[in-house]
């Protein structure tokens, strides 16, 4: 052990960080700021930034063997923790409002307008087809959809998907209310939507989870998982007779994939494939994903609102064309926007309970569309 | 660098995408009316409901009615909402209040209660 | 299609799994009644117990105490199944109370304990 | 891309889908149904009610890679989460009404003689001997056994005999007192046992779980896993110091393991295995499995009445014959249904005590005796 | 059986080990110390502060509020070192407290705030 | 099937059974005892013991496919239990004692030095290089950074290290007293220390965790792991906006990973690795190493209290050289004897925040002391 080959030792973590690794550890510090003082969506960018800082330490996920090497195979590689994370959200949501009003489930399909868009403009702009198709499905605005696609479709992708999906999902509150008072008039965002909803039969709550996964799972077959432990998670807190396996799903299961799937995806965000390989130079690439997430969901916005408008003219002005915004997903906040921006035109009308039923019905829809993506891509072989 | 083939496949995608979206949740508002109105609790009228229909018969009343009925709705969801945010709070979810926080509280509505201390709580 | 190996076999496994059976939990019984007696605390009567034990002595005594002893394990023992059934009750579960009971239980007590009601506690 | 690939790929998942896929979707919801509506074991039947649904949509167990099969290889072919669970029960068992009445252990033997009398009939009826062995062991009547047994010895059987264990476990309160009336006298049924029992310490408390374990390890090492998983759980209880194992175990870790198992188990219900196969023709051993489960379930309760009745007269008319029936463990149900019927015939008969030392015993000899069976059945070398 | 080579660089890796663990503590010393500095909260005194800090003058008053400071943070870290050993106790964990002892607490406060209010509570 | 042959399958468990395996038996039957009775470490000495019964009825990490080995491949093998447990810990820790006194940083340096001298000791007892190095770890004096280094280098030694580890853990306050009581003088602990910290800003809580992660790992990758995820649960637990996340990690994780991590260790103690091989005859290393494990915990307590009392002198008598013991590590024990043993002298000196502050860092100079010696061992190239 001579004193070159000491210094060597201990050297070797700083001979190995590199100026864009700083610089990554910046970013990944920059998303645990906005989580921790901005409050944005900070479940999963505070575990996102430190994984980020981590696998700029030399712990990335592409480290065999590394403990969040371990943790990624474990849960991202095996698409285990959005689903699992999902079982949870299920857990959480609760369908009378669209069951009440079931035509309000077409605004969840106008909502996804935007992953086509931004999938047409990323193969404009040179990306391979799957990839386009995993940086569109940042529009379903659905963070375990959009893991889960591009998982399949992009795993080089994943850092950049996921921090878009996140990041802008705490941003709704600041892209789609300007969006909503350029699109509508102040007469469309006053109009007042009839509540005299249907009586919703416990066994209707509890038939719908079952028939829509076999629904869903038979016309697209790659959304199956997705939908399948999204309605598990609802049967689970609709039975009322397994509290104890809801409550897990909601906690402990949820906690645990929150936390896991958060490192792992900021795992992925090594800097030599996200922003300057001394290979193959810049990485282009991820400002652009960034860019084309926010485009999506805009797209989304402004496609929920035009079919919201759409709605309005069709149905006799009955229909508040505000609710349009919610079918992006972005569950729940979406829909208690809409709601808000309804009440600042005139404070006595709340949109509240269909704003909810167009939000769920975004949230079924963007489960759809991705899986419908992953089958069209997938499925007719691309390359 | 445009790949025109690339592209005429992502249009394609895009139209069939767009209109499968809306053929399966057009399938699903089908499914879903017909479920809520099959599984529909039987109306039986008691005789309360059926005195409440008719007393109440000018339109500003029922609109009261009904914008009252939708607050509540909307009030009691917004709580939901935000609990399910702050998933600990749910039900009888772990650890919904620290001891002291529980002790402060019950304390405080002991001040409180001194007004109408002759009228116990019903519960 | 019905193989005689296979039967025989399928006997001798019954015989010798059911005496086994039988020779395993024979032996548990037996170090099950060892260690209960080897373990059992030291018999330390004290002056209480003794007066007891002699004041009782008519047999009908006997029988109720017990019967009241049975009783009264007997619910615990339901409550405790019911428990472990239900189980976030355990002991200091997650969640044993909501708030707001927490809330009316202190509230409760407070006005049971009335004798102090004219200093409102300062918090 | 032509049309005909399009149509081909959008209607990929209902060309695959058969009436079989229909039926078995069918027999999913029903579990699911009994699970909510009539409260059959929910905790376990909703969750592989959902697993049979989901295997019938293109996520069954035998899927590599699906979701299904990845918690399927985790958790079942590691036999981790029967012994998880264990530890959980375990955690919730007090041994104290049986320590305190050693020769109660007896009744935990007698109960498991229906395992055998269904292998028997098994054998007969064509199965092979580890097939019957593991279609047996459902007359453990006790599910994580029934699914560790049959997991090494017949894993193709594994959905029938999980749902057959856990099915007829909650129709115990209608499978039993029938039995028991027909088997037993009134007079039988009025004896009322004596309650003067041994004081229990806490060192005896300690001891057992440990000593237990060495004992059945060193007689039946194919039962190890069971007895010391099982004894674990109840030392953690009985520690006092280590509370937040023991909740953990009882909690999180037991609802976990459930949730997956059920799902898990579920997802071998696919219809080519359990219904109809294009090849092999209808699966006769699934309903004989189930068939034979039930045979399993009435079998072992009349041996522990029988055994109880022996008792009877041995012990000069001073147990309870009725007692005998919670030797087939299904605890702690068994134990509370019996001091039930006895209470039917003298309200002021209270037999809890010795049934609940009856019951325990009989979770005790379930596991004995699934592990001696694995071990005559394996260790004997039977093809 | 001593391997001299062995022993050589066990000495050598202690030294630098040594070594080593002191000057990245030394550095940490510094980071810590800047980090604390560079962040401190702006000192905007309010005028009661300033009264404070000027009717105060004498040393064996300093000395008796700077003890009492620590003592009062000494029982808060105390308490803190015993939740965190509790873990369930921590913040708002799981099961704090069963739903009695939330009641019982509540009355103990009740009452004690009632009889001594001039004399707050002990601890 | 014969009589011999049966006799043979049945008598299996008992004819693999040997004196060593009944002396481990009564070990892990002592280490459960202590645990119960004298309450050392029971979250850990308690599974740790159960493991090691486990392991002497067949039921070791050796056996491939056991349940036990299962889970040490998934948790120690991987490294995830240790750095799990980190996170909780990480959780629970405040730092702001150490922030406000920044120059005690220092004790925790002093406090690592047994590390090494135990390592020399071990070398010059034959043990090879990297044994040596795992022994040594012992004197971190902190269970996770013990096994995680220990299962790198010497995996075969996990046994003893994490029993002498985590048994004279719990010995600490029959350990320190008498050797600070011998090494200070009663005029030293009764000095007082002044407590003027500097307000400690809620940036300075959350930058210290995010840097000192990039510090360390940069400066000893090998600790990275250890310091990353200590760090990640102190940023879960200062960020406030992620208490779910927080309470995670304190809770079902710690509990999960505590429980399985004593497991998997204890399933390391089979008796021919532990105490007495047919093979290589008796395993002294095992006495050797519970012996150098004490060793070290006492050499670190003097090197903490000589450096203590050095402090002493260079700043003019103003620091309490008892305060050096809490350098160690240990936390949060050894903090609060330091505070205890002060009062003994003078009831009215108060120095737990000194002595916490200390404390904290002889858990941060534990951490890096083990990466460094990881770096020094492997990075060099030492056979
Ligand atoms: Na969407
Ligand atoms: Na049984
Ligand atoms: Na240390």
């Amino acid at each position: 052990m001579d004193v070159q080959e000491l210094i060597a030792v201990l050297t070797q973590g700083i001979r190995a960080f590199t100026w864009a690794n700083g610089v990554m550890i910046a970013a990944g510090s920059l998303l645990i700021y906005l989580a921790i003082v901005r409050g944005y969506e900070p479940l999963l960018l505070l575990p996102i930034g430190a994984g980020c800082i981590f696998a700029n330490l030399g712990m990335s996920a592409y480290v065999d063997g590394a403990w969040l090497a371990t943790i990624y195979a474990f849960g991202i590689e095996t698409e285990l923790f959005p689903l699992l994370i999902f079982i949870g959200v299920g857990a959480m949501i609760d369908f009378r409002p669209l069951l009440a009003q079931p035509r309000l489930v077409l605004m969840g399909a106008a909502g996804q307008v935007g992953i086509y868009i931004t999938l047409l403009l990323a193969v404009l702009l040179g990306f391979e087809m799957k990839e386009a198709a995993a940086i569109g499905v940042i529009g379903a605005i659905d963070g375990p959809t959009a893991i889960f696609v591009a998982t399949q479709l992009a795993p080089h992708l994943l850092g950049p998907i996921a921090v878009a999906a996140y990041s802008y999902m705490s941003l709704i509150p600041i892209i789609q209310p300007p969006l909503m008072r350029l699109l509508t008039t102040p007469t469309e965002r006053r109009v007042r939507m009839e509540y005299a909803p249907r009586p919703v039969s416990r066994a209707a709550v509890l038939i719908f989870p079952v028939v829509t996964t076999v629904f869903v799972s038979l016309l697209a077959p790659a959304a199956a998982p997705l939908i399948a432990s999204l309605m598990l998670g609802n049967l689970l807190r609709e039975a009322l007779v397994v509290e104890r396996l809801s409550l897990a799903a909601q906690h402990e299961i949820a906690n645990m994939s929150t936390l896991f799937l958060g490192l792992a995806i900021g795992a992925t965000m090594t800097a030599d494939r996200f922003l300057y390989s001394p290979v193959t130079g810049f990485q282009w690439q991820t400002l652009m994903v960034l860019a084309l997430g926010l485009f999506a969901f805009v797209m989304d916005t402004v496609a929920g609102l035009l079919f919201g408008k759409f709605m309005y003219f069709v149905s006799g002005r009955k229909i508040n064309p505000l609710i349009g915004a919610c079918g992006i997903s972005a569950f729940p906040m979406a829909g208690r926007l809409a709601a808000q921006v309804a009440q600042e035109e005139d404070y006595s009308n709340f949109l509240l309970m269909h704003a909810m039923g167009a939000n769920t019905a975004g949230q079924l829809g963007s489960v759809v569309a991705g899986g419908l993506l992953l089958a069209l891509v997938t499925g007719i072989g691309i390359a | 660098m445009i790949n025109f083939d690339n592209i005429e496949q992502a249009l394609l995608i895009t139209v069939i995408g767009v209109v499968l979206i809306f053929v399966v949740l057009l399938v699903m508002w089908g499914f879903m009316a017909l479920l809520v109105r099959l599984t529909a609790p039987r109306p039986e009228p008691t005789e309360a409901q059926t005195a409440a229909a008719t007393s109440v018969t000018d339109d500003a009343a029922v609109a009261t009615r009904r914008k009252a009925a939708v607050v509540a709705v909307a009030v009691a969801l917004a709580i939901e909402a935000e609990r399910a945010r702050a998933a600990p709070l749910l039900q009888s979810a772990p650890g919904p209040i620290s001891p002291w926080q529980a002790t402060l509280r019950g304390n405080a509505l002991s001040r409180r209660a001194g007004a109408f201390r002759r009228n116990p709580p019903a519960r």
